[in-house]
């Protein structure tokens, strides 16, 4: 018994929330065990955004529960979820335009998070998220990490915001739509890391709309409509469900994949 | 035909010297090391010398620009992380008034009486303030104006702590240059030591927590704690500088809660510019000999401080500092288009 | 926004020019002798005894100005504000005012001086630093005299031409003994501003009255700054009060007090100190139930003509030519009007304007003013009584009552030796 | 008895002096700190129209209200507009313009007895012996129909409704068509105009004096933090809680300790609820 337990790392039960009498998000319950990759699709306004809200303490739940590690994290404030280690990005960017690139990391590495792995004592951070943004395709002797972050590409910034996530050492990742708005090289590009992350062990929730590249990837897919869960399974019984078809183009025809 | 219309537009460049000893960190002339070291420098120089020509009127208005000078800091350290207080008054006051009490009924000496308060106060305005931390910035304006003021009336009318009379005949700094200096030094410390935080990580926090506050709660950090550890900073300066004040005149009375403690740093700040402290020290230095020049208009001074700071806030939202910063560093050339 | 620059620009050079046209300290003292006045213009107080002052200071330089060392010089008057109206502004902004008026506009002597008895207090070292002879006529707290008692050497520039609140308590005490012997009240219910001198004042009267068989109702103190008081009134109602002694110059809380004491149809007789009803406008004010109210006005002349004492009228004349109203209370403009007089003949006798001088002239100070006989005591306070104006300075106790045609007007009533009348009771109190 | 009656109308006056406040900020979001410089400007305006002007009480009385009402939709247009969504600024702003009106009015001397408007009706009632003078008993009418009339106008009118949708969500409220800068200036109108309102019938209790503004902006302020902001209930209760408390403590503790209710009330619910006994706290937490 406790050993199924302990393999499972993030917990999502009946899972609810209302804004104002439209109900965004309905007993949505999943499971997501140690180092495993989930999808979650959906059609627009079917409440993706706001689950990963929920999970991350953005929006406190009217009802149900989020257990991380054996560990009611409910309605705690974002910070503390982050610092357990629940870290996400946004679907859209939220950095700090006006500082340099590699600035923005300063931020989650002043996190009591961070300090248990790092020192990071004074000066010493710079180095560090340079350290960190060299990974990510911001290569350190080019001009780009220290470019005012208002003035990167779209792709950078979404992998800048990765970056972030990424610098608090995160057991589970929340991917937030990482892709929209990526040019095909660009996604080509980040893929790759992503899959790094998950065989170095890494536990991946993503929200996706390109179900090409989220299916080449995921273990598990999970699907809402409407704020409820119509389907989970692996992908291509996903891609098979007739329900998910409707949903996704109203009739039913093949998802090709 | 078609008329030529000939446009022209304002083109800023940085100067040469500029461009030169801020990338480049050798210096490469004596020139370059003045043109760093004179504006922060000369200021410096002028504070620590002016007070030997001064005469003991002149010394007062001093140490009130430098007292109000603290204030506008204090303000603006708190606006740096988006808590946009209009009572540095109840900073004022409760520094005061921990000094004063603790002088007047323990008869502890300044030398104790002032850290105690600093500290001591601090810590109670950020205990006090704590709870409106999770409240947008007009809640935290409205509770910081108010709480001065009632406070006024409670004294007032119950007759606490030498009631509407004050407490009066504090013990009194050794010598006269002492509070001076005092005052000066700490003004300038104060004035580096921001500055010097503002471009640490620590600082970056702050100021990031102003501009998106969810960012900065999704990069894992607790901004509830950071803001209150901003209150308590700005809250001990403000507690100094009320503690040093009433040493200095050796009387506390409950208008050290008084508003103009409270709508001068602002002017101050409006005036100076907000962000970088040298703007609010800039702002004070200027407007209190200007506000002691202005007796002449008795009850209106308030009146005309009130409406630099709104037309300052809507012609000049940069402030001084930023101009003449830009002056400094850049000339501009009115060129074709 | 670029249309306000120059508005902005303006603003601050136009108070730079103001700055620069302040005149230069350093020439100021040469030939005028300076009356430096630093008070709170924003009061009554401060108001109406400027306005006594500049009258008293032209009718001098009218007649030839001071005679000091063979030299006639005219009297010139420094006002500064310290707008130390209400107790929400600060001290030190007084000091520095006071600081600012002393060191550039050097005056001679200081007449009026603070509103708030914190800054009185505050400002007598400043005043003992540099050493320039005040004649203070508004604040009025026993903690003057405590402090200077500390230390007559180093305060023996400060003087005080006014009375202090003890005196006007015990006008009102023996008008309440009229009260009781001509018309048999007993209960009596006294209210108090909360301010150390009101409390004295309230005080004495409450000792008088425990020792004449009153019967006291309550001692209730409120907040200077109070704006409701319904209890009080209900209670002096409710307990049948037969008077109601008060004490209370703020006029904010006085003027409510007035109107709701008129409001909740309250059968007492009102008595005490309230500027409100003594105010010559308090008909119009305050409206016709005014009639019968009885207050202390101190010193005599601040608003009312005595026929028994000509100088009142006199004064109140000239006061009333000069600026058309006659001045509004609560104000001590006699004795803000004698200050200059006093500090005239003090400079004569001493024939010189050096501080230590001044003062001895000062403390000899013998003189028939509007508000009696002034003579200063050992606290350098100036004595007044109410036996004989020949020998202190006095004050007047009076009551409104219908004269001829049924206008209203304020009667002297105590006093003997000022009263033109008798203390009338009000027809709903006959019993 | 005594204690119900005074109590009521100690917090009808502390509702009307709230109530202009909260109803600008609860539409536009402006906190307008010169709403108690407002308040007192009516008075001084009244005054001057009644004993300079020489007009008759009633018309200087409604002149006055018209006047203000005008000043605060100016005041919008010549100064918030510039400064509009920044929150540091309009903060400021509206705050240094009301300590300018007052210090302004007191330069001019706007203290002592002479300033007092007359009572609209002399003299007042008996109610279970408690006195009441018909002034009072004007202001619980006003506060009475304020509630009311507000309430109907909110729900009821077109703009009103336009008002509501501003209060909800601003960006909806464009995208359908309401001006932005319209809908401030007229809540700033409305709720100077509310200010003035509420001045004409409390001032001729007592005297004036240019120190009532800051007094009105603190009692605002007290009743909006306690009951909480942009609740017309909470800010109604809010100013019962105070109204009540201060007339049982001069009762019972002391005339001198009226002045603790406010304070302590304030920090109690700081400690306990920051955003107010009735504060909508999803929407005043930081968007969490």
């Amino acid at each position: 018994m406790p050993k199924e337990h302990t393999d499972i790392i993030l917990q999502v039960e009946k899972l609810g929330k209302s804004f104002g009498g439209v109900v965004a998000v309905e007993e949505v319950s999943f499971e997501l065990k140690k180092g495993e990759f989930m999808g979650i699709i959906g059609p627009n306004g079917s409440g993706k955004t706001t689950l990963v809200n929920l999970i991350t303490g953005f929006v406190r739940p009217d009802s149900g529960k989020v257990i991380f590690k054996e560990r009611d994290i409910t309605g705690y404030r974002p910070y503390r979820i982050v610092q357990l280690g629940i870290s996400r990005t946004f679907q859209m960017v939220r950095l700090f335009y006006n500082l340099p690139a590699y600035k923005n990391l300063i931020i989650p590495l002043c996190s009591s998070r961070v300090k248990r792995f790092v020192g990071g004592h004074f000066g010493e951070r710079d180095d560090i998220a340079i350290d960190i943004l060299d990974d990510f395709g911001f290569e350190r002797d080019s001009f780009v990490p220290y470019k005012m972050a208002g003035t990167l590409p779209h792709g950078y910034l979404k992998r800048l915001d990765l970056a972030k996530a990424m610098a608090l050492r995160p057991e589970v990742l929340i991917l937030d739509e990482l892709f929209s708005g990526m040019s095909m090289s660009e996604v080509a590009s980040t893929l790759p890391l992503i899959e790094k992350f998950h065989e170095e062990g890494l536990s991946i929730i993503m929200i996706e709309h390109r179900l090409k590249e989220l299916f080449s990837v995921v273990d598990k897919v999970l699907v809402l409509n409407f704020g409820r869960k119509i389907a989970e399974g692996s992908p291509d019984e996903v891609s098979k469900m007739k329900e998910v078809r409707e949903a996704y183009v109203g009739i039913d025809v093949e998802i090709e994949i | 035909m078609k008329r030529e219309i000939k446009k022209t537009r304002k083109k800023r460049l940085d100067r040469g010297i500029k461009a030169r000893s801020d990338t480049i960190y050798v210096i490469a002339s004596l020139r370059d090391i003045f043109y760093l070291i004179m504006p922060r420098f000369l200021p410096v120089l002028i504070l620590i010398l002016i007070p030997l020509f001064l005469g003991s009127y002149h010394k007062k208005v001093l140490i009130h620009a430098c007292i109000y000078g603290l204030l506008a800091l204090s303000w603006d350290f708190l606006a740096s992380c988006g808590l946009f207080s209009l009572g540095q008054a109840l900073f004022f006051g409760f520094g005061a008034y921990v000094s004063g009490t603790l002088n007047h009924y323990f008869h502890i000496p300044p030398s104790f009486t002032i850290p105690i308060a600093t500290l001591g106060g601090g810590a109670l305005c950020a205990l006090l303030l704590a709870p409106v931390v999770r409240l947008r910035g007009v809640y935290f304006a409205m509770i910081t104006l108010i709480l001065p003021i009632l406070l006024i009336k409670m004294i007032d009318t119950t007759g606490i702590f030498g009631g509407t009379h004050g407490i009066s005949s504090l013990s009194a700094f050794p010598h006269e240059y002492i509070d001076t200096y005092l005052a000066i030094v700490s003004f300038l410390f104060i004035l580096f030591l921001f500055r010097r935080v503002l471009n640490s990580d620590y600082g970056l926090v702050l100021m990031a927590i102003k501009d998106d506050d969810r960012a900065v709660m999704s990069g894992g950090i607790n901004i509830y704690w950071r803001k209150i550890q901003a209150i308590f900073i700005a809250g001990s300066l403000g507690c100094f500088a009320g503690a040093l004040i009433t040493h200095h005149y050796q009387f506390l009375g409950i208008s050290t809660f008084a508003l103009d403690y409270s709508i001068l740093p602002i002017a101050a700040v409006a005036l100076g510019g907000q962000g970088t402290f040298a703007g609010a020290a800039l702002g004070s230095m200027i407007l209190v000999p200007l506000s002691e020049s202005l007796r002449a208009l008795g009850g209106l001074r308030i009146a005309i401080y009130c409406l630099i700071l709104i037309l300052s806030i809507i012609s000049l939202p940069e402030g001084i500092f930023h101009f003449l910063s830009r002056k400094y560093h850049q000339f501009e050339t009115i060129e074709e288009v | 926004m670029k249309r306000l620059y120059p508005l902005f620009f303006g603003v601050l050079v136009f108070s730079f020019l103001i700055s620069l046209g302040s005149p230069s300290p350093i020439y100021a003292s040469s030939e005028p002798i300076i009356i430096g006045i630093p008070t709170s213009l924003y009061t009554p107080f401060g108001r109406e005894g400027v306005k006594a002052v500049r009258l008293a200071v032209e009718e001098i330089n009218r007649n030839g100005g001071v005679l000091v060392q063979g030299k006639r010089r005219p009297f010139k008057i420094e006002v500064s504000d310290t707008r130390g109206g209400e107790p929400g502004t600060p001290v030190h902004d007084a000091l520095m005012a006071y600081e600012k008026l002393i060191t550039e506009k050097k005056p001679h002597a200081i007449v009026i001086g603070a509103f708030r008895s914190e800054v009185l207090i505050a400002s007598m070292d400043l005043v003992a630093k540099y050493r320039i002879p005040q004649l203070g006529t508004i604040a009025q707290t026993p903690k003057f005299q405590a402090k200077f008692k500390e230390n007559p050497k180093k305060y023996k520039y400060l003087f005080r031409v006014t009375t202090d609140a003890l005196v006007p308590a015990t006008y009102i005490a023996h008008t309440l003994d009229l009260l009781k012997k001509d018309y048999g009240l007993k209960n009596v219910y006294f209210i108090y501003q909360d301010t150390l001198w009101a409390k004295a004042f309230a005080g004495l009267m409450r000792k008088h009255c425990k020792n004449t068989g009153w019967n006291e109702i309550s001692f209730d103190g409120y907040a200077a700054g109070a704006s409701d008081f319904s209890p009080a009134l209900s209670k002096a109602k409710s307990n049948k009060a037969d008077a109601i002694a008060m004490v209370w110059d703020v006029p904010l809380g006085a003027g409510i007090f007035v109107k709701q004491y008129v409001a909740m149809k309250v059968p007492s007789l009102l008595i005490g100190f309230i500027p409100p009803m003594g105010s010559p406008m308090a008909p119009n004010t305050v409206g016709k139930e005014v009639e019968y109210s009885i207050t202390v006005e101190f010193p005599v002349g601040a608003s009312l003509p005595l026929k028994k004492l000509p100088k009142t009228v006199e004064f109140l004349k000239n006061f009333k030519k000069k600026y058309g109203t006659l001045p509004e209370p609560p104000a001590t403009n006699s004795s803000a009007y004698d200050a200059v007089y006093i500090l005239k003949e003090a400079i004569e006798r001493a024939n010189s304007l050096d501080p230590d001088k001044l003062v001895e002239a000062l403390e000899k100070t013998d003189y028939k003013g509007v508000s009696g006989r002034i003579r200063f005591n050992e606290n350098h306070i100036a004595i007044f009584g109410e036996k004989d104006p020949n020998e202190t300075g006095v004050s007047v106790v009076f009551q409104w009552q219908k004269g001829k045609g049924g206008k209203l007007r304020r009667v002297p009533v105590y006093p003997a030796f000022l009263a033109e009348g008798k203390i009338l009771l009000p027809p709903w109190m006959k019993r | 008895m005594y204690t119900l009656i005074y109590g009521f109308i100690n917090s009808i006056i502390l509702a009307l002096y709230a109530v202009g406040f909260s109803l600008t900020y609860g539409i536009s979001g402006i906190a307008n700190f010169a709403h108690g410089a407002f308040y007192i400007l009516t008075g001084f305006v009244a005054w001057n129209l009644l004993n300079h002007a020489g007009l008759p009480y009633c018309v200087s009385a409604i002149l006055a209200i018209i006047i203000t009402a005008a000043f605060g939709f100016i005041y919008y247009w010549i100064l918030i507009l510039r400064i509009r969504g920044i929150a540091l600024a309009e903060l400021i702003v509206t705050f240094a313009s009301g300590v300018a009106i007052l210090e302004f009015l007191m330069w001019k001397g706007f203290y002592g007895i002479r300033y007092s408007l007359p009572l609209f009706l002399k003299g007042g009632v008996e109610f279970f012996g408690v006195g009441i003078d018909y002034q009072r008993l004007f202001v619980i009418l006003t506060g009475i129909l304020f509630v009311i009339a507000l309430y109907l106008f909110v729900h009821h009118t077109k703009i009103g409704l336009a008002f509501r949708a501003m209060a909800q969500n601003e960006r909806t409220a464009l995208s359908v068509g309401i001006e932005y800068d319209w809908i401030g200036s007229l809540s700033l109108a409305l709720g100077s105009a509310l200010a003035a309102i509420s001045a004409i019938v409390i001032l001729p209790l007592g005297m004036m004096e240019s120190t009532i503004g800051i007094e009105v902006l603190i009692y605002a302020l007290a009743v909006s933090i306690i009951g909480g902001l942009e609740s017309t209930f909470g800010m109604i209760a809010g100013s019962f809680i105070i109204g009540f408390g201060q007339v049982l403590a001069a009762r019972y503790i002391g005339p001198k300790w009226m002045i603790i209710v406010p304070l302590s009330a304030i920090i109690l619910v700081l400690a306990i609820r920051p955003s107010g006994i009735f504060g909508k706290t999803k929407e005043l937490e930081e968007r969490v």
